[in-house]
């Protein structure tokens, strides 16, 4: 599927879609709407997905879902702010997603619900619970 | 027929591909990037050095401003030997960089 | 009566630290357990704490063996994000530099396959031709291993035209070899004794779990990033995209021997049709506030960086995607069901580089079993 | 007096400690040599096995809490008197071995698999899991060649007329040729090697002890001198395994007369053993490690049948 294609397939459930240099598609999408996003990539036969990368950005962190389409890489933005950090898992729809959520669980402290093994991924067992390495606080 | 009969018989009455090494060596081609060595004379103390080093490996002796590299730090990228406006900095072609204080190693 | 066999942190067939335990019943394998982490070096978050310039090379440092398809793909999201093209010459040198890591990280990856099942000699002969493209990094580009082929907006250093004729009688040389243990892996009774039907990963479990690299293609996923979204000048060189169908692990190394050739070929094209001229183009000390995502094909499948800037000269997020991360989830699938003997070789056929991603936990859903390591454990198993 | 010291002689000299230890090391240490040099590299000196030895030997003695028990502390000894007894009992200098009239092939047979047996109790005593699994392949591989180079053996003694005797054994082919020489015995000869091979525990057949699946067998807890000795024990079995298949089928110890000067027997056993050893390292290094099913299944099929060929056909005539 190339850049126009994914565009057009992601725009239903997307704003601010953008092709940049050919083949990366960036889209934006919210908390309503990204699991049927993903669905509908996932019907489509595209059913590699490459990461899922979280950003902190102060209030809010962005969870990125980076989805190989073929011909171009689709990454989709899903904004959710600190107070509510909660999103479903992937999992049943990318069954590699497995282990990107056990990462932005532990290193983003993002609650993935529905994750079948939400232990620890990379950080030792007796790491303080609630300090999450790779937020803006934890640097200081 | 066991295939590797043939390789494993020749090899037999081959030269080994192997050296020993400490005592014979295989040469090194010329843009060989091995311990990074500091000609003095030519330094003006810009301490640009300082700077660009990745691993922030270089420092300037406090009493003569001439850069050192501590050892145990640098990792031969050539960015000093580079971007030096004096070309004070060469990669010379030694590689053998094992010491006792790798904490007090240092090329100067 | 089944009993755990540890393997690992340390362990002749492991050349770096994981942990599994391996739950077999007489020598069937029933479930497995990975732990590894006893290697996170934080290295997304140090990036952040860097300038561009200096995280190129902290980038390269992230694995040893494909040290210059890390800064590659550093540098390709670096690069758009900073919205500069580097020169032509350059993307050809990148190819090069690229290809030669493909070349050696393949055939040590060869050589310890042969060494996992036991064939020694083909394991010594293997890293002896390894020996030709590493003498060839070190005569271009200066070191054997940290070639550091890429600079920001540029190669860092030019390929000499008298080198060139050293570098195709290498090339030649090694095709010659290449291709006889093609022949040899593909013949051998012992060898196929081993590797065939040994550890398979069907296309469906491939895909499900997002398998990258060879162990896709070996398992007859179509799926090359030098392809699907070029990069440096693979889009001006034709080349085929190796697949096998099989899955097992002797699809695997043929899947990665028959791209030995191919990478050969590639670098014989470049050679021939990399044109004259300047080598860099100036990179701007701060970067505009901006988002890319820089992919390439690393020796074992897709590498991922994803930078984000916030216009000062430090990027404020980089993540990292290693192949062997994505990887990691298929090493199941393939193990449980084998035997013990199957151990090594199936885990050594994803080509697993710890460095690059050492911090995965697998538990066996089968058994239901999430033991996690203790500190007493961890210490008993150490003594 | 003079008999005991004899013995005493036989049993410290020769053909006991001293000149087993020094064949059976100098044999692994050129099986290293050539190895290195068939892959294309130069390989450790000749004499790196005396070196090895010798450090181990001057290593502290370490023993896991959870292995230290009587078995294991036994083996290594129990391992070393096993080979020794059958270096005296073999015929190394002439058609009469050391100790005379008091053993035959059976017992030979039967003492070559003590190291066999004691690396499976070591295994199963040093409570490590590798040694455990180590014992348990030992254990089926045992069954697998053990079949093989019996009845390749009993072929080589139903040549001489159901003897079980090596010093008639030996006589026999001292006056009608080599046993290989002969058409029926052919098949028995290839079997015996192949069979070696899996006794001496080499590629393809080192399973007990693969080291990158699982570590060093039941080795993997020994350390120091006790390593030492199971070490050298190992290199005289190479030797004495060697020395069995000469005798039973190259002839054994033939005194020569060459320009004049006596050559004693023993040289030409070991001219054969050497063959017979680099032989051995040329398979080890054509081959791949074989899984222990697939180990089995080669045993019981090509070898089995080739010596079962061979009984039959000398049976018959």
């Amino acid at each position: 599927m190339n850049a126009n294609e994914v565009a057009q397939l992601i725009k239903r459930y997307a704003d601010d879609v953008k092709i940049v240099g050919a083949r990366h598609v960036f889209a934006v999408t919210d908390k309503e709407r990204y699991i049927e996003a993903l669905t509908a990539l996932g019907d489509n036969d595209l059913k590699h997905l490459t990461t899922i990368t979280g950003v902190d950005r102060g209030e809010n962190i962005d969870v990125i879902y980076h989805i190989h389409c073929g011909e171009s890489l689709l990454n989709l933005k899903l904004s959710i702010p600190k107070t509510a950090l909660e999103i479903e898992t992937v999992t049943d729809i990318f069954p590699g997603a497995i282990l990107y959520e056990r990462e932005l669980m532990e290193m983003l402290g993002v609650q993935v619900k529905g994750h079948p093994d939400p232990r620890r991924l990379f950080l030792s067992d007796d790491w303080p619970a609630g300090k999450f390495p790779l937020r803006k606080e934890a640097k200081k | 027929m066991p295939r590797m009969l043939p390789d494993v018989l020749k090899n037999l009455f081959r030269k080994p591909a192997t050296v020993k090494y400490p005592k014979q060596r295989r040469e090194l081609p010329e843009n060989f990037r091995g311990k990074p060595v500091v000609d003095k004379e030519k330094c003006i103390s810009c301490g640009l050095c300082v700077k660009v080093c990745p691993d922030s490996a270089i420092t300037l002796d406090e009493k003569t401003k001439k850069p050192r590299i501590w050892m145990g730090l640098c990792m031969m990228c050539g960015r000093c030997a580079e971007l030096c406006p004096r070309k004070v900095f060469t990669m010379s072609k030694e590689f053998e960089l094992a010491t006792h204080n790798k904490y007090e190693a240092m090329s100067e | 009566m089944t009993f755990i066999v540890p393997i690992g942190p340390q362990h002749p067939a492991l050349e770096e630290p994981a942990h599994f335990r391996i739950e077999v019943k007489g020598e069937e394998i029933v479930g497995v357990d990975l732990r590894l982490g006893y290697n996170h070096k934080g290295i997304e978050q140090a990036l952040s704490d860097r300038s561009y310039a200096h995280g190129l090379y902290l980038s390269a440092r992230v694995c040893g063996i494909c040290n210059s398809t890390h800064s590659l793909a550093f540098t390709r999201a670096v690069e758009s994000v900073a919205g500069i093209e580097c020169p032509d010459r350059a993307r050809y040198i990148r190819v090069i530099d690229a290809e030669l890591e493909r070349i050696h990280s393949h055939l040590l990856w060869a050589g310890v396959a042969a060494h996992e099942i036991g064939f020694t000699t083909l394991f010594m002969l293997f890293w002896r031709d390894r020996e030709l493209s590493l003498d060839m990094r070190e005569l271009l580009f200066g070191q054997r291993i940290y070639a550091s082929g890429t600079y920001l907006g540029g190669a860092r250093v030019d390929i000499k035209e008298k080198d060139i004729p050293q570098l195709i009688r290498t090339l030649d040389k090694l095709e010659k070899s290449v291709k006889h243990y093609i022949d040899v892996c593909t013949s051998d009774r012992t060898i196929i004794a081993r590797c065939s039907g040994v550890g398979v990963l069907k296309k469906k479990d491939a895909r499900e779990l997002c398998a990258v690299g060879p162990t896709a293609r070996a398992s007859g996923v179509d799926f090359d990033i030098r392809r699907d979204d070029p990069y440096a000048a693979y889009g001006e060189i034709p080349f085929d995209v190796i697949v096998e169908r099989d899955g097992d692990v002797l699809a695997k190394v043929v899947v990665r021997l028959r791209e030995i050739l191919e990478s050969i070929g590639i670098i014989h094209q470049a050679i021939d049709a990399m044109p004259k001229g300047a080598i860099r183009t100036k990179f701007p000390e701060n970067v505009p506030e901006y988002e890319a995502v820089g992919r390439t094909e690393a020796p074992r499948g897709e590498l991922m960086y994803y930078v984000r800037s916030n216009g000062t000269n430090k990027p404020e997020r980089v993540r990292i995607r290693t192949p062997s991360y994505a990887n990691w989830p298929s090493v199941k699938p393939m193990l449980v069901g084998g035997t013990i003997a199957e151990i090594p070789i199936v885990v050594a056929s994803i080509d697993p580089c710890f460095s690059c991603t050492d911090r995965v936990t697998i538990v066996d859903a089968e058994t239901g079993k999430s033991r996690t390591i203790t500190k007493e454990e961890l210490r008993r198993l150490r003594r | 007096m003079i008999e005991a010291l004899g013995y005493v002689l036989a049993f410290f000299v020769f053909p006991g400690i001293l000149f087993a230890s020094a064949v059976g090391l100098l044999f692994a240490g050129i099986d290293r040599k050539l190895t290195g040099h068939m892959q294309h590299r130069i390989g450790p000196p000749i004499w790196q096995e005396f070196l090895d030895v010798g450090k181990l030997f001057g290593k502290e003695d370490i023993t896991p809490a959870a292995a230290n028990s009587f078995v294991f502390n036994c083996v290594p000894l129990l391992c070393f008197g096993a080979v020794m007894a059958v270096m005296l009992l073999l015929p190394i200098n002439s058609s009469q071995p050391v100790l005379t009239s008091v053993a035959d092939m059976i017992v030979i047979i039967y003492l070559l698999n003590i190291p066999a047996v004691c690396m499976m109790l070591a295994g199963y005593a040093s409570g490590c899991p590798f040694g455990t699994i180590g014992s348990s392949r030992y254990v089926v591989q045992l069954f697998g060649y053990e079949l093989a180079f019996i009845i390749a053996a009993l072929a080589a003694a139903a040549k001489v007329g159901w003897s079980l005797s090596l010093s008639s054994i030996v006589s026999y082919q001292a006056q009608n040729g080599w046993m290989v020489s002969q058409v029926a015995l052919i098949p028995a000869a290839i079997a015996i090697l192949i069979a070696a091979q899996g006794k001496l525990l080499r590629v393809p057949f080192d399973i007990p002890e693969a080291e990158s699946e699982i570590v060093h067998g039941s080795l993997t807890e020994y350390s120091g001198p006790k390593l030492a000795i199971l070490r050298i024990a190992y290199n005289i079995e190479l030797f004495v395994v060697a020395a069995v298949i000469t005798v039973l089928f190259f002839g054994g110890p033939v005194p020569h007369t060459i320009g004049g000067i006596y050559i004693p027997g023993v040289v030409s056993l070991l001219i054969k053993c050497f063959g017979i050893v680099v032989l051995s390292t040329v398979i080890r290094n054509i081959a791949a490690r074989l899984r222990i099913d697939q180990a089995l299944k080669f045993f019981w099929t090509f070898p089995t049948l080739l010596a079962a060929i061979s009984l039959f056909l000398v049976a018959v005539t």
